[in-house]
């Protein structure tokens, strides 16, 4: 303890190590903070604890052996991150993927979406000592992950994207399971709204702490609900459309102060609106093939690079590829929402107190291992 | 849209360099251009003053040389544009992290993953491997490693 | 005679503070497995299964397990301090028991200044956790203990504010007659606002959730009991819900009528049933509390005492002053 | 007024959140007590990957063609096979993985030419040590060859 006493002319100024063990910074995320009293006078953020080298593992292996990878650097968006990479290839290699493959990508990435976000939401009420939220959050994702499951195979880390298709074929009982879902999630919402979103202590937690500043967030590069919870609507989803998003009618919900409360209803918002793209996609989902019959088992694209961007549920994505001709790319890069969401607490948490940097550090829905790759 | 006007300036400020519009979508970038190492910080104030967020810097490592791509991109649809510069392998690239304040981490990744050092950026510490790393794994003579080619063998 | 009168009455104590000790022990192991169940029906899961019928000795189990720990200390904390904080968290709670009004007659000593005892006591703990969050040498636990002591300044006002409401009501400060002059109307239902101002203040007095910040689990770790592991931890642990209790048990002696059945109507039911049956209901409303709402935070539960339950419960004391000297 | 409004308004939403509770304190339980209550698999459910047992042929259709071995990115799968005859495929004779470090991408159930590998449905998998995590299949194969002759013994005996 004694060594982290400092004295910087300042003798009120103790540094506070917050993680990599601490309840409330989900992943291996240590904080080094400089406290007078409770208020925060320094924050610098300690990353790279689940640092795995992604991006080298990317280089050394073929395409589709990186397919795996990609749904354990965020491991609650997999589906989303698998999306991302098989488009990023397809587009390398100039695949086609037929329509239905489409849809079923895209009803499975909004579902996955909505799973990420649940589990946000459940744990962000953690970090606010509410429990409660977070088991019924839990219960609902649980359905999403019943739904995925029983199409992939697996509940979290997915691989179920292939390069021009997908793996698995979705049937009558997948449809109804995700119909029953959307129909259950219409009374959980008022549920959520009742206990949560109007609830006085909560407001009062969340309301004007953590603004984020529009020019701060462009500064750092925040995107996806936290930038949207500064007043812009800017989703890839919309701004560059892949698959089929640009035939479904859905909007995209902004903030107006970019405070934890925005943030909060952003992202709950965005769960409805996922519901209604799900919705519109199962009343569309055309039949046909599910894979492109001739995609060769060891893939070499022509030499060129792509940068290919997707909305995860954290915010812009992309993975850049540059290939040499060979099976793998010669490098893989890959481009991590959090990274900057992070990034902008440096400037955020100075000023506030322990307990509104838990609150802040919650309502940025940070996954490290995306970050630390 | 800002993507046009921006263009239009890059063509002004640095009129040697090549300019390469993607019109078919192909690589997800609308134009790239090439810059001198000393432009970056004129390509980066340009950027910063038209409302662009910087998305991603990342390196390419060449046998020859490496090379640092920065993407730009604005709240505006397809408006993403991307730098590039060639930067010898003991070449001291500049920062722009006084520029966009969010370089800072991702010019610390870069300096992790490469080794390659911005003069300017004062915080030039680890950030996602151990404090006593020495290594720059992405280096392609670092660890298992495919291939290692010229820059021309994959652009041409 | 006063010879007669000192031996039965020092045996009535000694008597008493063992029945206490067994029942305050029990009671908490009680509660902490009612509480595990009442959360876990919240949340649709079925609490502790495995030990007993619906997991009833499951507390037992795990009260022998942190029997069985090792005690650790950490290094360069305040030896002397650190085991003294358990301690002394647990004993005023126990006094609080001697002048609770179980029924008519089962009260261990009918003092007549019982509710300023019992408040008196109750204040020790606050002295207790900053003493274990002091003594643990550590910055979590540091944090914890200050936060726990402003905040129990803060909540005691309202609370014997509310109290004093009470008191002036019935012009006593003795248990058995506050709750003897409940015979017919509960004060829940002349004194509303000091009942929800107590039993608020009461919850934050007691470091429950939504006012847990000493211990804050997300924020501070565990707050003030960081360090304390093995019985050390079960004595602050039990320490809680035995307080909890007691709150509830001057709660129900004080606004909800004590052993009488509600409007004079007792339905052939003991009183010390009707007691018991009060207490526990109220101490599932606040467990019921817990598990719905998130935590505040700390200057807003400053403000909340400061601004609101102070001047409410000074206005309500000062309107049922008048009316009492009216009446 | 706005005071006496927003700490009416604040214990009304406080209300609210308690009767969503109160509700679910009634509702039947989610959760299931699980070593003595199982929920049914997934049928698409990944487990590690094991032999198919051909119903003609009573065994695998293995030609150690090594497709498999190659296209793991985790280096799980062991695979040897021996020359029987002069002229002919190889037989299998040891396949081992490493369950340890497998990732459950699937790959080689794709890859392979005869759709001899599939996934189990194990996932009661427990081990201490490394060597514990090394599974080895053909073993797993023969002793399913037979449980499933003494199934059919004692569907035999029953009819």
């Amino acid at each position: 303890m004694d060594e982290l006493e400092k004295i910087e002319g300042n003798e009120r100024v103790y540094s506070l190590n917050l993680g990599p063990q601490h309840p409330s910074t989900h992943g291996v995320l240590r904080i080094l903070l400089d406290l007078d009293g409770e208020y925060i006078v320094k924050a610098d953020p300690v990353i790279g604890y689940g640092h795995r080298g992604h991006e080298k593992m990317g280089e050394n292996r073929q395409y589709k052996q990186f397919l795996p990878n990609t749904s354990r650097m965020d491991y609650l968006s997999g589906m989303l991150y698998n999306h991302g990479f098989v488009l990023a290839v397809e587009k390398l290699a100039g695949i086609k993927v037929p329509e239905r493959a489409k849809y079923i990508r895209v009803i499975a990435s909004e579902l996955n979406r909505i799973s990420s976000h649940l589990l946000w939401f459940g744990t962000y009420l953690l970090d606010l000592g509410g429990i409660t939220p977070f088991l019924y959050a839990f219960d609902d994702r649980e359905q999403i992950l019943d739904i995925l499951d029983a199409i992939s195979g697996s509940r979290l880390t997915y691989s179920y994207c292939r390069f021009g298709g997908v793996s698995r074929d979705v049937d009558m009982k997948f449809i109804e399971m995700t119909r029953a879902f959307l129909k259950r999630m219409e009374a959980r919402w008022v549920d959520y709204e009742d206990l949560v979103t109007k609830n006085v202590i909560f407001i009062h937690r969340t309301r004007d702490v953590g603004v984020i500043s529009l020019e701060l967030a462009r500064q750092y590069g925040v995107t996806g609900p936290n930038l949207r919870a500064c007043g812009v609507a800017f989703d890839v989803r919309r701004s560059e459309p892949y698959e089929v998003y640009d035939r479904f009618d859905f909007e995209i919900p902004t903030g107006s102060k970019g405070d934890a409360l925005d943030r909060y209803v952003v992202r709950f918002r965005e769960m409805q609106q996922s519901c209604r793209i799900i919705d519109q996609a199962l009343e569309h989902l055309p039949e046909g093939e599910i894979m492109t019959p001739k995609v060769p088992q060891k893939l070499s694209p022509p030499k060129g690079e792509v940068y290919t961007a997707f909305e995860s549920a954290r915010g812009l994505t992309a993975y850049y590829l540059v290939s040499d001709g060979s099976p793998g790319p010669y490098r893989c890069h890959i481009r991590v929402p959090s990274f900057g969401n992070l990034n902008v607490l440096n400037d955020v948490l100075p000023g506030t107190l322990v307990a509104d940097a838990i609150a802040i550090l919650g309502s940025v829905d940070l996954v490290i291992p995306e970050i630390d790759r | 849209m800002k993507i046009n006007d921006i263009e239009a300036r890059m063509h002004s400020k640095f009129p040697e360099s090549p300019l390469n519009r993607d019109d078919t979508g192909g690589t997800g970038v609308q134009w790239s251009i090439a810059v001198p190492i000393s432009g970056i910080r004129d390509a980066a104030t340009e950027f910063d003053a038209a409302g662009f967020f910087l998305e991603s810097i990342t390196a390419l490592d060449f046998e020859d040389t490496f090379e640092l791509v920065y993407h730009f991109n604005c709240y505006e649809p397809g408006s993403r544009a991307s730098v590039r510069m060639l930067c010898g392998h003991d070449e001291v690239p500049p920062s722009i992290c006084d520029i966009f304040r969010g370089a800072v981490w991702l010019e610390r990744e870069v300096h992790d993953f490469f080794g390659i050092k911005f003069s300017g950026n004062a915080d030039m510490r680890p950030l996602l491997l151990p404090e006593d790393a020495d290594y720059h794994p992405l280096r392609k003579t670092f660890g298992k490693v495919g291939a290692y080619h010229k820059r021309e063998v994959i652009y041409g | 005679m006063s010879e007669g009168l000192l031996g039965s009455e020092l045996f009535r104590l000694i008597l008493g503070l063992v029945i206490v000790l067994a029942f305050s022990q029990l009671n908490a192991l009680f509660l902490v497995w009612l509480e595990r169940k009442v959360s876990g029906h919240i949340q649709l899961r079925p609490g502790p299964m495995e030990v007993g019928p619906h997991g009833l000795l499951q507390t037992i189990i795990d009260g022998v397990k942190l029997v069985g720990k090792e005690l650790i200390m950490p290094l360069k904390a305040d030896r002397k301090l650190f085991f003294l904080a358990p301690v002394l968290v647990f004993t005023p709670v126990l006094v609080g028991f001697l002048v609770l009004p179980f029924g008519p007659g089962l009260i261990i000593h009918d003092m007549n200044v019982g509710v300023l005892l019992v408040f008196a006591f109750s204040t020790i703990t606050v002295l207790a956790i900053l003493t274990g969050g002091w003594a643990s040498n550590n910055k979590y636990a540091l944090l914890g203990a200050v936060r726990s002591v402003a905040q129990n300044v803060a909540y005691e006002i309202p609370l014997l504010l509310a109290v004093m409401s009470v008191v002036l009501m019935v012009h006593s400060l003795s248990f058995s007659q506050i709750v003897a002059s409940q015979k017919t109307v509960w004060f829940v239902f002349i004194q509303p606002l000091a009942c929800l101002i107590y039993l608020i203040a009461a919850t934050a007095e007691t470091n429950r959730a939504p006012f847990d910040i000493p211990e804050a689990e997300s924020e501070l770790v565990a707050g003030f009991h960081t360090e304390y592991g093995g019985m050390g931890f079960g004595l602050f642990f039990l320490a809680e819900y035995t307080n909890m209790f007691i709150v509830c048990a001057v709660a129900t002696s004080l606004f909800f009528g004590g052993w009488n059945g509600p409007f004079g109507i007792s339905l052939g039911i003991p009183g010390v049933f009707w007691f018991l049956i009060k207490t526990y209901f109220l101490i599932f409303v606040i467990m019921w509390v817990r598990w719905t709402f998130p935590r505040v935070r700390f200057d807003q539960l400053m403000n909340f005492s400061w601004k609101v339950l102070i001047p409410l419960s000074l206005v309500n004391l000062v309107i049922t002053a008048i009316v009492v000297k009216i009446i | 007024m706005g005071y006496f409004k927003d700490i009416f308004n604040g214990g009304l939403s406080l209300i609210e959140g308690m009767g969503v509770t109160a509700r679910r304190l009634f509702r039947p339980l989610v959760t299931v007590q699980y070593p003595r209550k199982k929920i049914p698999l997934s049928s698409a459910y990944r487990g590690h990957i094991e032999l198919k047992i051909f119903g003609e042929s009573g065994t695998h259709k293995c030609i150690v063609c090594l497709n498999c071995e190659k296209t793991c990115p985790s280096g799980v799968i062991r695979v040897q096979g021996e020359k029987l005859k002069e002229k002919g495929p190889k037989t299998l004779t040891s396949y081992v993985i490493d369950f340890s470090r497998c990732s459950l991408c699937g790959l080689c159930v794709e890859i392979c030419p005869t759709s001899t590998l599939k996934y189990s449905r194990e996932y009661e998998l427990v081990g201490e040590t490394w060597a514990d995590c090394k599974i080895d299949l053909l073993a797993r194969l023969a002793r399913q060859v037979e449980e499933m002759e003494a199934e059919k013994k004692t569907q035999g005996i029953a009819a």
